[in-house]
């Protein structure tokens, strides 16, 4: 058989996909520190998860089990949720969000290549939509929080709801500060009052300010392994801070600085990890450009005017669906042809 | 009550008129669904569907006198056009008219001929050449392969070879495909 | 008595509106929030659908062929406005929850497309046998899918029948699961989608193994190499 | 990454202002040229058995001027070109002609084709050889000589060159380029040429030039072959035309005929179009030698350079009669004839069917792989849209987008995604991390849909003529109701008063003229007769001839340019 070229200088799916999770590893260390080892309880729950229904489908539907179990990119998705979910997540909800996202957004469509949505964001937005209480209820950070709940006391309280005896639930959570800043706003207080609040650091929020720039650093790491490209998370990074910018400018004492919008929420955990999945995404540089500085604007306008205290789930989704729109309007010039 | 019924009467006048005038000034002359039809059929003129020639059958199939699985050299890729066209289910080929074959040209064997013309007569696309009493041949490049002038040759010096492949029609094959299935999958199969 | 047959299977099954032909999916996604709104929506439709066949067939010679659909629509608008007067008469609530989708009928496409194909190309007790049984199977389909996610969304069934038959029916409403956090997900449109699809794909699964059957037990081979 | 790459490439480039161009993707795989040019280019003792092919060249097959038996010399003229896209075959040495018969052909199809084959003599006589003054001639017939030569394009795409130094009014030759990038991995056999007989090459350059009339001429060499760009440099500086040497960046497939003008030049050859109507011509190094060889000691092309590389024990360029056995050429640079060589390069060549097929024009370079060498892909896995492919696309189409519709065989799709315009290189392959064959389906797709273009060509004729057809007969029809008719109405006349006898004269005479016509045509038929049948078929197949010809003309040019790259 005739299969030239003979020769390949690729690296695997694998390989990437492996290398994805280890720029994940800073952001996890970072969470570690700042919400307790709760996490690790939640990434290899959903871990498990991916892998059980991933076999499970890939089964179901006929298809060599192990030759795509072994590429990682179920692991993957289930990082990225796991990352996306509150620290202290129930059990179930964890797995059922995993399970949402393997099966409906990522099996059911045909599996690896074939999902037309970000599969994590899928099961995030699914959970959110149906647990919206349970979605938003953050634990406040170790240095912040009443009460100190260590790694066992946060595996208990994951897998079976109860705290330690004495302790209220109020005593381990705190709002997020996208989520205080959108009460306190409809509350009508000042910005520079509504800043006072502990729960606020220099740049984002306090501890999660931390571990935006883990994810920062995992993100630069990808640029630098020629996993992912420049092009969606400067345009994405960019539309945000730009949109932040003029709000501010136009009105400071309504609309938060740029530098609570970029640190804060999931965005740099968007920017380097979620809108960078290439099967969801656009494949033409110029659509790059056009995909993320889209999602920084709805995203930021979902944040300010939106019903949720982060946008960054259902701004995805929504130009996943129009990624097949961006690329035929962005085929770039093809050799020999007029623009 | 009566305002309803008025309005009512009004509102069909009115649109009546708006009817009627479109009736007359959209209106389609001639069928351009056949020539579309007409255009997927590989115009080999060889009747098979059961029409003579691929017009007629093309309008048959417009008018929905015919199927659209009766066209053998069409093959299922002209009954899937035609499905795509038409919005209709695809069926398989009817082999009542035919079974596809590898497309072919008629030879005929000049030692043979006696120079009849029967086949210049049967030939749809006027692809044999020759005179009464002179020996007859194909212009093998237009002929469709029909097979109409087999029949008539009273001597049976006609006969359809097949187009071999050469390195110049050769085409290349369609990967062989990358998902290679477990032994567990392929041993259901075989079973 | 078979062709009665074959048109109730049609209806029923083959020709289901709702998972096969996938028309009027707009009512079906939207008001099968519930097992009970979906089944009175169903049944609204297939008195529509019925009522439809049976007045347009009779008179079917007597339409010219170019101002059909203009007709068929008036009729079917009429016997929709006469349903909705009905509901809004004797079951108030019902009517409130329902609203816009009881008057939505009217384009609600299955039921044209009844009207074209079947009643206008048949006689009338076929028809109205053929409406009747094609408003069954999207009844159906309706009704499965507002049980499937009320189920799911609210842990329920038969929540809301006190709309229909009065407050004394409350005691019928079904708690499945108690304590249930609710999946509000199933309620929202997406969970109208997501179920759409598992019928949808149930049913396919079901002619697959039939036709798989019928093929004596000879397993279809993949496409595992083409050409 | 190739992003990267090429930025810093652009950026040096433009800081040291070479004043080359440069285009989007390629790629950097392993040279592999080291192996084979340690060695100068070596002899081949002549074969005792040679198999020629007919088809050699891009075009019509050449017709034949010998017979089985026959007795023919070294340089003989074995198969004249037929027609003007086509070029003609010579013997590589003197013998008897053995057989004319179907024999394996080195094609990725595998399939036989009609070659002569020819059992030498061993005595290697030449047929006299005339040293051409082409000043002293016409241009039209130094070209002619060129095709009667068989002088075809040497890159791999052996598209006849006579066509491509034609001058044309409408498309003056501007810049003339001479393609010694040789970008593919393993062959070396332009760089051995350019090294070891660089003034040889200036020559043939030389006479290209006088008929292209071109203002300027510049030999683009890979900047990974220094001795051979110092070797031509060398060679140009004592040429009397002004001949430049450009060292253009190593990036694959900078060899390829229209990376190499945009590299050069800065212009792009529009798709589906000539480089001439740019105003560029480019021309291997390898077939300018030939030019020379022809032109200054009248020695048709009757060998080329080989590269055997790969698990050989000498690895090198060797200079093999065309016709030799590949069998025999493997063997005799120490390496086992194996079924898996592969010919051409890593990138674009493909497996030969046998190794029993023979050296033809196309032939630069046979690779014997180890089994360690290429090995099987591992599976592929579904694609994930990484975009790699589209980055290392030099033609910057959107690999990922051809896969899918070749894959699904959405053919329309496919081609207005531009599938034309890819050039079959190979480096979305290269870079995929999938593992998917995109080329493969990308092959398979173009020649899908030039069957299906043919396919509807032969369909439009069938029906024009159908449609004739049906006319005629209807016509006839019309003319025999008419004839009755007035026969009826003659024999009404008959008892018509006497007034009408006039007429009835007048139409008497016609219908005995009539008859009389009837009498001349033959009577076999009701039809019109075959004879006027047969002059309009006759007609039509001319033209259907002369357009064929005219997009094959079109169609394999373009294909030539694209191949030119090995």
């Amino acid at each position: 058989m005739n299969r030239s070229p003979y020769i390949s200088e690729a690296p695997s799916v694998t390989s990437i996909m492996l290398k994805v999770m280890l720029a994940l590893v800073p952001a996890i260390a970072a969470y570690v520190w700042v919400y307790g080892g709760g996490i690790l309880v939640t990434l290899a729950l959903a871990s498990l998860t991916a892998i059980v229904t991933e076999a499970l489908m890939l089964k179901l539907r006929d298809r060599p089990v192990r030759l795509f179990i072994t590429d990682g990119s179920a692991l993957v998705t289930a990082w990225l949720l796991a990352l996306a979910l509150p620290p202290l997540a129930p059990w179930w909800l964890i797995v059922l969000g995993t399970a949402i996202a393997i099966v409906v957004a990522k099996q059911i469509y045909g599996g690896l290549g074939n999902n037309p949505f970000n599969p994590a964001m899928v099961g995030y937005a699914a959970l959110l939509i149906s647990f919206p209480a349970l979605m938003t209820t953050w634990p406040a950070p170790l240095a912040l929080a009443e009460f100190e709940l260590g790694f066992v006391d946060q595996m208990l309280f994951i897998f079976s709801g109860n705290l330690p005896a004495g302790v209220a639930l109020d005593a381990v959570t705190s709002a997020t500060p996208l989520d205080y800043l959108k009460t306190q706003l409809t509350l009508n207080h000042s910005l520079q009052e509504i800043t006072q609040s502990p729960i606020f650091g220099t740049l984002g929020a306090t501890g999660g300010e931390l571990v935006a720039a883990a994810y920062l650093l995992g993100g630069l790491y990808l640029i630098q392994q020629r996993i992912i490209t420049w092009h969606l998370p400067v345009a994405f990074l960019a539309a945000i801070a730009i949109m932040a910018g003029l709000f501010y400018l136009a009105d400071a004492g309504r609309f938060a600085d740029p530098a609570l919008h970029l640190f804060g929420g999931a965005t740099m955990l968007c920017a380097f990890f979620i809108i960078t999945d290439p099967v969801s995404g656009p494949t033409t540089p110029r659509g790059k450009l056009i995909f993320a500085a889209g999602i920084g604007i709805m995203t930021y306008v979902i944040r300010v005017y939106g019903g949720y205290p982060d946008g960054v789930a259902f701004a995805v989704i929504f130009f996943n669906i129009c990624v097949p729109l961006i690329d035929a309007y962005t085929q770039p010039r093809v050799f020999g042809h007029d623009k | 009550m009566l305002t309803a019924l008025y309005v009512m009467l009004g509102l069909a006048l009115l649109l009546g008129v708006v009817l009627g005038y479109s009736a007359l000034k959209f209106k389609v002359e001639g069928d351009p669904l056949v020539a579309r039809i007409d255009a997927i059929l590989p115009q080999t003129q060889c009747g098979q569907c059961g029409y003579p020639g691929c017009k007629p059958y093309a309008m048959a199939i417009a008018k929905g006198e015919a199927d659209i699985n009766q066209c053998p050299p069409g093959g299922d890729a002209g009954v899937h056009a035609l499905a795509d066209l038409l919005g209709v289910e695809y069926k398989p080929l009817n082999a009542e008219h035919g079974l596809p074959k590898p497309k072919s040209v008629a030879v005929i064997d000049e030692n043979v001929c006696i120079g009849c013309t029967l086949c210049i007569q049967a030939c749809p696309v006027d692809a044999i050449l020759g005179a009464a009493k002179h020996m007859h041949t194909v212009i093998a490049s237009e002929c469709t392969g029909c097979e109409l002038c087999v029949a008539p040759c009273p001597v049976d010096c006609i006969t359809m070879e097949p187009i071999a492949e050469s390195p110049a029609n050769w085409k290349w094959r369609y990967p062989v495909f990358e998902i290679k299935p477990e032994p567990a999958v392929t041993r259901k199969i075989a079973e | 008595m078979s062709a009665y047959k074959e048109i109730a299977g049609n209806g029923l099954w083959k020709q289901n509106p709702g998972v096969v032909q996938l028309l009027g999916l707009c009512p079906t996604l939207a008001v099968t929030t519930t097992l009970v709104n979906g089944l009175s929506l169903g049944l609204a439709t297939a008195l529509v659908m019925a009522a439809s066949n049976g007045a347009v067939s009779p008179v079917r010679r007597y339409i010219p062929d170019e101002i059909r659909v203009p007709v068929f629509i008036l009729v079917i608008a009429a016997l929709v406005t006469v349903i909705d007067l009905l509901i809004n008469a004797f079951a108030l609530p019902l009517h409130q929850v329902l609203g816009i989708f009881i008057p939505l009928i009217v384009v609600n496409c299955i039921v044209l497309a009844r009207v074209e194909s079947f009643a206008a190309k048949n006689e009338p007790v076929p028809s109205v046998f053929d409406g009747f049984m094609m408003g069954i199977g999207l009844t159906l389909v309706l009704s499965l899918l507002g049980g499937m996610r009320e189920l799911v969304g609210k842990g329920t069934l038969f929540s809301g029948i006190d709309l229909v038959f009065g407050p004394n029916a409350a005691q019928f409403i079904v708690t499945v699961i108690p304590d249930y956090h609710g999946f509000l997900l199933a309620i929202l449109p997406p969970g109208a989608f997501i179920g759409l699809a598992l019928l949808i794909a149930g049913r396919n699964w079901v002619e697959q193994r039939k036709a798989a059957a019928a093929r004596s037990g000879n397993l279809p081979l993949s496409p595992v190499t083409s050409h | 990454m190739n992003a990267i790459v090429n930025l810093s490439e652009l950026i040096k480039r433009k800081l040291g202002k070479t004043g080359l161009s440069s285009f989007n993707g390629g790629v950097h795989p392993p040279q592999h040229k080291l192996e084979s040019t340690t060695s100068p280019i070596r002899p081949v003792p002549p074969p005792a058995r040679l198999v020629l092919p007919l088809r050699q060249h891009v075009g019509n097959v050449s017709k034949l001027q010998v017979a089985t038996g026959d007795h023919v010399l070294k340089g003989q003229l074995l198969a004249r070109a037929d027609g003007q896209v086509s070029a003609a075959v010579h013997a590589p040495t003197s013998g008897t002609i053995a057989a004319i018969d179907n024999q394996l052909i080195p094609h990725p199809s595998g399939l036989p084709d009609i070659s002569i084959t020819l059992e030498a003599d061993g005595r290697d006589e030449w047929i006299a050889r005339q040293p051409l003054d082409y000043k002293a001639m016409s241009k039209q017939e130094l070209l002619d000589s060129l095709r009667e030569a068989g002088v075809v394009g040497l890159g791999g795409a052996t598209f006849p060159s006579h066509i491509k130094l034609r001058e044309d009014a409408r498309h003056p030759v501007r810049t003339l380029i001479i393609n010694g990038a040789e970008c593919e991995p393993y062959i070396s056999c332009d760089d051995m040429l350019m090294r070891e007989r660089a003034a040889e090459i200036v020559r043939g350059i030389e006479i290209m030039r006088y008929l292209l009339d071109a203002g300027r001429c510049v030999i683009g060499i890979e900047d990974n072959k220094p001795q051979a760009a110092a070797a031509m440099r060398a060679a140009a500086a004592d040429s009397e035309v002004a001949i430049d040497v450009a060292e253009v960046p190593t990036i694959y497939p900078g060899g390829g005929a229209k990376q190499l003008i945009k590299v050069i030049t800065g212009l792009e050859v529009p798709s589906g179009r000539l480089p001439s109507e740019i105003g560029v011509q480019c021309f291997n190094v390898a077939t300018a030698y030939s030019v020379h060889r022809l032109v200054h000691h009248g020695e048709p092309v009757i060998s080329r350079i080989v590269t055997v590389t790969g698990h050989v024990g000498h690895a090198g360029n060797y200079e093999v009669p065309l016709g030799m056995s590949i069998r025999e050429l493997v063997e005799l640079a120490g390496g086992k004839a194996i079924p898996e060589l592969i010919m051409g390069g890593p990138m674009m060549g493909f497996n030969l069917p046998s190794a029993d097929v023979p050296v033809v024009k196309a032939t630069n370079c046979i690779i014997v792989p180890d089994s360690a060498m290429f090995p099987e892909p591992p599976p592929a896995l579904p694609c994930i849209r990484c975009t790699r492919c589209a980055d290392a696309c030099p033609a910057n189409l959107q690999p990922q987008e051809l896969y899918w519709f070749s894959k699904s065989q959405n053919l329309d799709k496919a081609r207005e995604y531009k599938i034309f315009d890819c050039i079959e290189c190979g480096c979305c392959t290269y870079v995929c991390p999938s593992n998917i064959p995109l080329v493969q389906y990308y092959r398979f797709a173009k020649s899908e849909i030039i069957a299906q273009d043919r396919a509807r060509e032969a369909a439009d004729i069938a029906r024009e003529r159908n449609e004739f057809r049906l006319k005629r007969i209807e016509r006839e029809k019309q003319e025999r109701a008419q004839k009755h008719a007035q026969k009826a109405a003659g024999a009404k006349t008959e008892a018509a008063p006497a007034d009408d006898a006039k007429k009835a004269a007048i139409a008497a005479a016609i219908e005995r003229a009539k008859a009389q016509k009837a009498e001349m045509t033959p009577k076999n038929t009701e039809a019109v007769s075959p004879v006027v049948a047969a002059e309009i078929a006759e007609i039509e197949t001319r033209r259907a001839e002369v357009q064929a010809a005219s997009t094959t003309e079109a169609r394999t040019e373009e294909k030539q340019s694209t191949e030119e790259a090995k």
